[in-house]
């Protein structure tokens, strides 16, 4: 199994004629997902280069192929509109790949949009190796195994991934949850889902600063995971308070957010921080060991 | 996109919130004959972003129109003293001039994004006139909270919830929902990130009254609201912002610090660690940059004179996990990029994987950059090259 | 409260939605003159709150000034002519001189509240120029529905599903989301019953204009906008509202029949039980009354004299379920009433019930009217005396 | 048993300072209902004649007494607020009295206080006899017993009770639905309900013109309740259209809501509809002994 997406996904792109839309269907497709067409209003019955049908409205696509993940490439201003679309629709999980979403829009589509998940806005998507891709992560990167893979960037997680996949330790499913204040799954969400999924024998967390996701999941893995093994990473140590880098969301506000709370947090919870990415694949290969669990790797 | 006080004033006035008769000036002469014309009790409060304007002098009463045009020479005469956050101060452009407040209570009260909660939450105490973190600190009792169901919205039970809860003076309850309720349609309307009345007084004369006002707006959603946008220019702009968006990366990924390893990559996580590893490695970052997508010539060009003519670095750490593109097409990139630059020349640092990384890695060789295999030896490289 | 095309096409405009040109207008003179400052193509169309103004004669085109004054003068000679729901027509006051449109489509669109639902509804379909049953019998296939979600609102995808749904001509599609948006806020800002734009014009030229307009708005919400209270005074308000009004019951409290058998109740419901017990009984209603709660002495006179100066009623049938009250003080009541009133008298038959019921029945004997034990007995008994 | 209410609902009045709220919390606590308090803003401390205590807001209400039910009696531009603030609060059934409310109100409110049911608006409120009164109905004409009661209005749901009660049979719980367009409690909804509740062995509906709740329901019994003896009644034969009679909702719009068409419907589903309200105990007595059931009234 995996979380979130797997080979039974059928996957839309809204937005799948405009550049980035286009761009990574084609790479979403090759890559081996189930992707079964895409929406653009107005483009309705024309198709893409890879033969796959566009629809005016997410409506159709769903009538048409019975679509169950849409992933959006659209414009900052019509993010929510395009969410509120696929979830009228019946979509039962939406990557929002679009950074500059309005922060109200997203509380206001989080808050209206009961029974379909959302990943992101301003994430890179998510991957079950050897399944699916849905996003715009590099497909190369990833081989299929049994650790689960939670991150809120983009490169940085490709960058750790790699290093993963290097070592030996396959992935179940790498989620990029988005580097907004406010976005649609976090990090306890994902970990709900790791914790029934089979597939899944540890995890690698990549954390930074900014809110309390850390915080709140370290909490989680001590009252509900701590048999698993857990690995973090907290980026931003040098941040500066009241600026935000890069990340909407990765400020740090007066005594709140901070990379040190974050470890802290970690820490209590009884799972190792890296110092930097390069140190997380042995990080877990001894946690691996000292819980006596078989090298999860070693299980694919 | 934070506003001055006078500006948040506006706002606050035209959402129904009361706030003190005022005049906002820009210099001396235009205070005094403002105070000639509409004589009684004024203070002229520096206009700034930085907090701390009492302690550092920046408030100041004025009884008469001479008295105002003194304390305003004085106010605008130097700017905000440093502090951590803002190490160049702030120069002090306009004051207001604010009838003076005959003021009974202090009480606080904002609306901010909780983002654990995903919902809006207004927060009331009433102790005002202080941080919200030392309210927090010295009066937690007297913080009451209310997260908002956006799907209903702010109603006037909310304040009058919050009222009791926080124990504001009964000389508050009549006016407080109405006030909160402003407050939130204001919050609502312009998709602001914070706004907050800190103190919110209650006057002798049994007013409720907004005595400071503080709005943070989100830029992502400025676009929505083309009437701010002269207010947006007339903002004094954070340095780092101005200077990224002169180099066409985001306003949010650049940032400068006081080291001498400059510093580049393609994702905010990942500038992050970049900037980690620098310091792991003992060396001290100059910036912060995240690129962004693509490394084309005229991308990475930018990117280098923004570092190389506005901080102090000397050298240049590039650091580009090349997700999707292509080793070779990167390296191209940052060879060209240097070719064309006009700017001083440092060392460059590269760090490259993709597709085709060793190729790039080749290319960048024969143009004498520096290339590695990891960020940690990247990091280590830079550090040393530094120094 | 039902708007005039003119009032409804004020808002549209305001909220964003192309309308046409137009000049509200009193007098052929003003026509003419209007005609004669910006010369075109017009029509000239009677501002009435009835349908059928085509039919009737009521929209007629106008070259020229000259024109315009002459149709004018035709339309505001005569009233609308009765229908089922106007037994008495109704008078044109004014006219709307607009543009006249070539018009390539007729397009339907509205908002309402649909009650089974419980959430605003949006219905368009590509056959505009007829009522909305007509285009239901007709073209059931065109019309698509879409049921809001009032947590979100509009959004625009809405507009663009509803167009491929209802197949619209492509002409709209561009421009149809923004108008079904802005007419989604109109429907919302106002706390409208009903808004509907029939037709929705495609223009020769491209343009997707507000062809008629039709808005309702709800009578309890109109406290919350005083800046409409003029039309409400301006509009020909329906004779039994001014009367129920007058007599200080509910708006929707008094309604009059040809019949001569006059009632009163306190409750809708039982007063239209009243109604339906009449009739039942062969008898011919004159009225339905709702008393509302309470039977004091002013109320009943009040309710009395407003069935009998303004109906047909050869009897008054009074039925009190008195749950709360006691019946012997609703007694007294209706005799206090009786004895203050100064207008006609007719038999009363008072059905009578609640604590001290007996008591009650013997004080309105006393006073020379027609106690009756049941609302069936009631009715007989008035059916009788009518007669 | 009895739906919606009983003796272990605990009731508080919004409004209780009020003309109305005052009056009608008097009366409900002589029924015999469990009111443990009420509120008015600024008057929390204070108490009432029967000694209940009054609150600054609805959520120090429950807090200090429990409170399960709520009525509410305010002005009609402050209704939705307090139904919100009994929401927020936790209260599980409101019943809201008020007449006049704005009709978007009531439709936002009802889309966002899931969890929580709403009687009303425009209502009379809610009777087990025997156990607890909500609202401002005559206790003195109910009775304990079999029958569930539903109805659009006021004063004709007296009458109609009055009959039966006359006529020997007890009710089970009396709901007064209100008469307004839109309504947070519905025919069919209260019919889910007394479909599990044993105490309810017949039925009797007061619909009226206007809307299609009458036609809805009449389909929800021929699937759901067959066997049960349901007696109706629909009153405004003699309504002229596009006119309301009276109630907000009592309006017949274009070939919509006619008493025809709603009579045609319960006939259709077999239930025997009264030509006038005294015509309801034989019909239900009737319908009772078809069905071979045991004379409602004489199971107490």
């Amino acid at each position: 199994m995996s979380i979130f997406l797997d080979k039974n996904s059928k996957v839309i792109v809204q937005g799948i004629t405009g550049a980035e839309g286009s761009y990574h269907a084609a790479r979403m497709h090759a890559y081996g997902t189930n992707v079964v067409g895409g929406v653009t209003p107005g483009k309705g019955g024309q198709r893409t280069p890879q033969g796959l049908p566009v629809f005016d409205t997410v409506s159709e696509a769903v009538a048409a192929t019975g679509a169950t993940h849409s992933c959006i490439f659209v414009p900052p201003p019509f993010a929510a509109d395009a969410l509120y679309e696929a979830h009228a629709a019946g979509i039962a999980l939406a990557v929002c790949i679009t950074e500059g979403v309005p922060v109200h829009d997203t509380l206001k589509v989080v808050g209206a949009t009961a029974g379909m998940r959302i990943i992101g806005p301003n994430c890179p998507g998510l991957v079950s190796p050897g399944k699916a891709l849905v996003g715009i992560m590099p497909g190369h990167v990833f081989k299929e195994g049994t650790v689960g893979v939670v991150s809120r960037s983009g490169t940085l997680t490709y960058e750790v991934v790699d290093l993963l996949t290097r070592a030996g330790f396959g992935q179940s499913t790498c989620v990029g949850v988005g580097g907004d204040p406010v976005i649609g799954t976090t990090f306890v969400e994902c970990l709900r889902e790791f914790k029934n999924d089979p597939q899944t024998q540890a995890l690698v967390l990549c954390g930074e600063i900014g809110g309390t996701d850390e915080e709140d999941v370290a909490a989680f893995i001590a009252e509900h995971v701590a048999d698993v093994p857990v690995v973090a990473f907290v980026g931003g140590r040098n941040a500066p308070p009241g600026k935000s880098l890069g990340h909407a969301g990765a400020i740090v506000s007066g005594a709140f957010g901070t990379a040190q709370s974050k470890i802290k947090a970690f820490e209590a919870a009884g799972v190792p921080v890296a110092g930097r990415p390069s140190e997380i694949p042995a990080l877990l290969a001894s946690e691996v060991a000292r819980r006596g669990r078989p090298v999860p790797a070693a299980s694919f | 996109m934070n506003l001055m006080e006078h500006q948040g004033k506006t706002l606050f006035r035209d959402a129904g919130i009361p706030v003190p008769r005022s005049h906002h000036a820009r210099t001396p002469e235009e205070v005094g004959s403002f105070i000639d014309a509409t004589p009684g009790a004024w203070v002229v409060k520096a206009q700034v972003l930085m907090g701390g304007r009492g302690k550092a002098g920046k408030i100041k009463l004025a009884g008469d129109a001479s008295q105002g045009r003194a304390v305003a020479e004085e106010i605008l005469a130097t700017p905000m003293p440093p502090n951590r956050q803002n190490p160049h101060g702030e120069p002090i452009r306009s004051v207001l001039v604010e009838e003076r407040l005959a003021i009974a209570h202090e009480a606080y009260c904002a609306i901010t994004v909780d983002r654990a909660a995903r919902k809006p939450v207004l927060i009331v105490s009433r102790f005002g006139g202080m941080d919200i973190e030392e309210v927090a600190e010295r009066h937690p009792e007297s913080l009451a909270k209310f997260y908002v169901d956006t799907a209903i919205g702010y109603s006037p039970f909310i304040g009058r919830e919050l009222a009791y809860r926080a124990g504001l003076d009964a000389g508050y309850h009549r006016a407080f929902p109405a006030i909160a309720g402003a407050l939130y349609d204001l919050f609502f309307r312009y998709g602001a990130k914070l706004v907050e009345i800190n103190p919110l007084a209650l006057t002798e004369d049994g007013r409720v009254v907004a005595s400071d006002a503080k709005v943070e707006l989100d830029d992502d959603a400025l676009h929505r609201h083309p009437e701010l946008s002269e207010w947006r220019g007339a903002l004094p702009l954070d340095e780092d912002e101005i200077l990224a968006t002169g180099a066409g990366v985001g306003i949010r990924n650049f940032r400068r610090f006081p080291g001498n390893v400059g510093t580049m990559a393609n994702g905010a996580g990942l500038a992050m660690a970049t900037m980690d590893a620098v310091s792991n490695a003992g060396g001290h970052i100059a910036n912060f940059l995240d690129v962004g997508g693509g490394a084309n010539a005229q991308r990475v060009r930018n990117c280098y004179e923004l570092v190389v003519n506005n901080t102090g670095a000397t050298v240049f750490f590039v650091n580009i996990f090349g997700g999707i593109t292509r080793g070779d097409e990167v390296a191209r990139g940052i060879v060209d990029a240097m070719r064309q630059t006009t700017s001083r020349k440092i060392p460059l640092v590269i760090r490259l994987t993709g597709t085709n990384e060793a190729e790039g890695r080749r290319i960048l060789a024969e143009a004498g950059m520096t290339p590695v295999e990891t960020m940690d030896e990247g990091a280590r490289k830079a550090v040393e090259l530094a120094s």
